[in-house]
């Protein structure tokens, strides 16, 4: 660890959780592996968001499941594969000291239940309802498009549990603020934005689908201004502490989005260009942002767009 | 225009050679598979099925390069029954590489199976550089023996020995690699010893050069997904086989809790090898 | 004009009337002027939309209204500026052979009828609907998402002409097939797909929204797989001819387009970069495309990725 | 790293002067400004009030530019009104520029109020290639009379005359520009004429040397949004200010049937010029 923070200048404050910096790694990403977790720690992350799991293992699609489109942005179908809530509480048991938010998904309550009274005695932070995943039947945008059941699975997560919750939304077909006041009403503490878009490659010279699944989600630099805004919006028009997500590869991208709203940055896609590191090479840059801007605590800027 | 590895090329498969019965290699041209580094790998994509990351193999052709293929589930086999003239795409070549060290001298090549396929282009590297090369090739049985010509005639410009070896001694040498390898290890000595096969052959191979000092680099395998460090599939202890390796040294080796003995499923659950 | 297409290899059919390529220039770029559009129709244009016209004139928001995003992806909220019905229909009023789809914008049945009853007795080929501009309150997209007010305005607009009415779909609050349908049960025979998404930046220096109206809607590269997407789906679907838009920027990306479905594809923001000699270019290429393929016309690609 | 032209700079303003009670230079570094060629401009941003095309004025350091504000609408107005170490943001230059024929000795550049901006930057180039330059200043009155120091400054290096007009007389020759170019006309001959200013006046700058078969380029200005060629608001006939111009020649302007006859509102109506 190299990052030297004495006066905390870069921790954030998530519901009633302290981040040591804003940085966190983004559902799907590296996220089933304990030692991956412990690694990033050292790359000086503030939190780990897992893999979104599902109360059974799920292979997920067959390849191609990510699909480099260049210029930073990439198309996956991953189809939520994922070891399940067994395998995965035995992956997190020794975990002591890494900050970590357990992704959920499922389609009814009682899959939600069962998920968080297998993990709630685990060192975890809390967890992240993906409500947005938008290639898989059933599960993730399906249930997010429907504000019914999402008002009753959050409601049934908050039943089981005292840490706190965020609801991952996307742009599907309920509008986004919409969708986070649900949640909100129903009880959880923070909003993740966004999940992935609906979106599709297909290559012309055998005219086919590229991924497996056909439609996919896009991720990385073609959606941060889609996530600047959405951010923006429910930070603006709901109060609860939100936390970006979509195209950020620097640290000027983790600023936007704390400028638009966020109080932390979960950092995706650009893992493939540029591994782990950037954990570390962000939080060194945001280090240097808050001294030459003298600030006291990189939160001062959180939703200062909102001003103007 | 310059292609970014990332780029999907569709090239058509110009050329098939048999190596076994379970065993063929496909020939193709593509300038970035043509100048990939030793223990890089492509994701081959065979449309509408799968995509399965490959070692990228060596031909003799500017400009060419090549997959050989192991027939075994969905991916492998539907690539195995490509025919001449169909179409896949490609991607990559993905990975770090063997390192050969500047004063290096002789070096033991010592593989199995498809593993083969990184040390032969390993193998072109280094007798660039002319060192004394000496290469182990080794499988159960004289019909799962391939590549052997491929190795003489390219090893044929510089000081080396091919040497074969069976489990059964059906053909070459009776025994396993890792036999040859502590035989060989009594009467030469070697500047590095690189692999690739089998992982509980190259943990054999890692371990016996951990305990002679001598320094080692693996190539790994593990179920991939993005091959360019997205995922998460291909996690080995706290590394990415795609990103930190193929290659990995004994140091790394060493040190790692799955090396050889446990490696995880397409839903990411951790299997051991039996 | 350097095309030489002897056998109308590129012509296509949209509803009743036929292209002679399948290039077309998409609404709000370079879309006032009649000696712009004989400029883009001697570069072998297929079509032109022109920006959307609204009863009165709007002069749009204050600049900053179009910002180049880098990496061919741009951002704009012009408010849809436009000259006005009447205005506008004097601009065309010497029309003779350039092949024009008028873009209509409004918020009510009276300004779509009055609009369409000003224009009908123009020289062009027929409408689009635009019901997805993502910023501008009580038009484009705010009603595209009330599918009542679609029912109506399709309505309307069919009563008063027999030309093609082609509806114009984005990414909102209600699904793009659901929207499609909608417009298609009400008459309308076209379905374009898609415009901006609502989306934004922030300049991080001085912690201010860059657009003038804050949010404004995401065009080029970044959604190219957005529309791709939409253009299977509603294609695959829907009996109905689609037109594709969204981040094309090479003969390669009009290709994708009609294989994911599409009968014509517009063209925008890569004029930006390319300006318009970019139709005579990809229409050229076009030409080469259907020769290598041995194609006899390029419609035979149509939609072909729908059987894999 | 290399900046593009499309990146949005914020830059200082460092230095400030008044040309006039509504002319204004502000003054600040960056590089792709100080690299502008002659007739392109920057939009520049005044951030939350308005963005607007400014043509991208000389500055003697070296890394620097500026722009040279007439104080009129919203925009302008708040421009004017910036301090020293106020920000602005930049994006460009953008544009075509003005051309210097290879084989060309003499010139004359005639302009007036902001116009005369990209015609300094042209003097400074033209001076480089150590080219005779006549260069006419015009103006309504002797307080709208700038850039005088800085013209004569400029010129000083090479052969050339720098000529003020007032259509008053209040200051320098009476009459307008167009009066002093055809004096001018006869007693020399340039080789190229190169204008910017009140769009009527370059309509009669630009008759003038067709009549007289002179070559002429001059710079427009049209109401422009994007800058960039998406928005079209800057159309001209057919063509586009911000990327087909800002400079056009005699031949093309000659076939114009806007030029000096109509622009386009913001709301895209046409409107004649009184
Ligand atoms: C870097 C790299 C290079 C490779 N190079 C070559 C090569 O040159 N030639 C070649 O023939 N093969 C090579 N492989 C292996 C090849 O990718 C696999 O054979 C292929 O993925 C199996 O796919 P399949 O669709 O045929 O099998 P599937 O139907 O997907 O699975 C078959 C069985 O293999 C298991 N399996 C899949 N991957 C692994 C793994 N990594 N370790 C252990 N078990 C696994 C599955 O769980 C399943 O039980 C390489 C793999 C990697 C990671
Ligand atoms: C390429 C280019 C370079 C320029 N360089 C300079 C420069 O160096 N210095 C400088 O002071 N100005 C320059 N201008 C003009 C400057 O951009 C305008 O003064 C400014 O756009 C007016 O903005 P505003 O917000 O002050 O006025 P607004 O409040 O927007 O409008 C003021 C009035 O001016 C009218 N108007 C706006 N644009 C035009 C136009 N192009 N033609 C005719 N009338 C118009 C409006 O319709 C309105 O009536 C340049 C313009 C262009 C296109
Ligand atoms: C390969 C891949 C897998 C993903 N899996 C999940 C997932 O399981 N759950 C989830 O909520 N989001 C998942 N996402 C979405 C990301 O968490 C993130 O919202 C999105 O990629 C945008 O961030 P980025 O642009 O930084 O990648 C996945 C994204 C990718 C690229
Ligand atoms: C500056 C600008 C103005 C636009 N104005 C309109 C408009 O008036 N009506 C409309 O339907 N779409 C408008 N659009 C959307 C485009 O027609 C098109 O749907 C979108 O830009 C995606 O295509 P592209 O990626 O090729 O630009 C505008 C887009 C831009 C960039
Ligand atoms: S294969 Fe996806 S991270 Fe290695
Ligand atoms: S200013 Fe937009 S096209 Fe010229």
């Amino acid at each position: 660890m190299n990052i030297d923070d004495k006066n905390n200048s870069l921790s954030v404050e998530l519901d009633n959780v302290r981040l040591r910096n804003p940085t966190m790694l983004a559902s799907g990403i590296l996220g089933i592996s304990q030692s991956i977790f412990e690694r990033l720690y050292r790359e000086n992350i503030g939190a780990v968001v897992t893999k979104s799991i599902s109360v059974s293992p799920m292979k997920g699609y067959p390849n191609p499941t990510v699909i480099p489109l260049g210029g930073g942005s990439y198309l996956n179908a991953v189809g939520l594969s994922n070891p399940g809530v067994d395998a995965f509480s035995r992956e997190l048991s020794h975990n002591k000291n890494i900050p970590i938010f357990i992704s959920l998904v499922g389609s009814s309550e009682k899959e939600f239940s069962r998920m968080v009274k297998t993990f709630d005695s685990l060192n975890i932070l809390g967890y992240e309802i993906n409500l947005s995943c938008p290639h898989v039947s059933k599960m993730g945008m399906e249930v997010g498009d429907d504000p019914e059941a999402v008002n009753k699975i959050v409601k049934t997560v908050r039943m089981n549990t005292s840490k706190p919750i965020s609801v991952k939304v996307g742009v599907g077909s309920v509008d986004v603020i919409e969708l986070a006041r649900v949640a909100i009403d129903a009880g959880a503490n923070i909003i993740t934005a966004i999940n992935t878009l609906r979106a599709m490659s297909i290559d012309i010279e055998t005219m086919m689908p590229i991924l497996s699944n056909r439609i996919g989600g896009l991720s990385g630099n073609a959606i941060k201004p889609i996530g600047i805004r959405c951010v923006y919006e429910i930070s603006k028009k709901l109060e609860v502490p939100v936390i970006g997500c979509g195209g950020v590869s620097s640290w000027r991208d983790v600023i936007e989005y704390m400028i638009a709203g966020a109080t932390a940055v979960q950092i995706g896609s650009v893992l493939g260009s540029r591994g782990p590191r950037i954990f570390n090479q962000i939080t060194k840059a945001l280090l240097n942002y808050v001294e030459n801007k003298n600030l006291k605590n990189i939160s001062e800027i959180i939703g200062i767009a909102h001003k103007y | 225009m310059h292609t970014s590895i990332d780029t999907r090329r569709i090239v058509r498969i110009e050329e098939i050679v048999s190596e076994t019965p379970t065993v063929k290699t496909l020939v193709f041209k593509d300038d970035l598979s043509y100048a990939a580094r030793p223990g890089q790998f492509l994701m081959v994509w065979i449309p509408r099925i799968e995509e399965i990351p490959m070692s990228a193999m060596i031909n003799f052709k500017e400009g060419y390069a090549a997959v050989t293929i192991r027939k075994s589930g969905v991916g492998s086999t539907a690539l195995f029954e490509r025919k001449e003239g169909d179409v896949i795409g490609l991607r990559g070549p993905y990975g770090n590489e063997f390192a050969l060290g500047k004063n290096y001298k002789k070096i033991l090549i010592i593989g199995g199976g498809t593993g083969l396929v990184p040390l032969l282009r390993l193998a072109s590297f280094a007798i660039k550089k002319r060192l004394n090369i000496t290469m182990v090739l080794g499988a159960r049985s004289k019909k799962e023996v391939f590549f052997e010509k491929m190795a003489r005639k390219l090893l044929e410009p510089v000081r080396s020995s091919v040497k074969i070896c069976t489990d059964d001694g059906s053909y070459g040498l009776k025994g396993t690699t890792v036999d040859i390898m502590s035989t060989l290890l009594r009467n030469n000595t070697f500047d590095c010893v690189y692999t690739c096969g089998p992982e509980l052959m190259m943990k054999g191979v890692v371990d016996l050069a951990n305990k002679n000092s001598i320094p080692v680099q693996a190539s790994l395998e593990r179920y991939m997904k993005c091959g360019i460090g997205i995922c998460g599939s291909c996690c080995l202890d706290s590394l990415l086989v795609c990103q930190d390796g193929t290659v990995f040294n004994g140091k790394q080796l060493s040190k790692m809790l799955d090396f050889g003995i446990s490696y995880r499923d397409k839903d990411g659950q951790r299997i051991c090898y039996s």
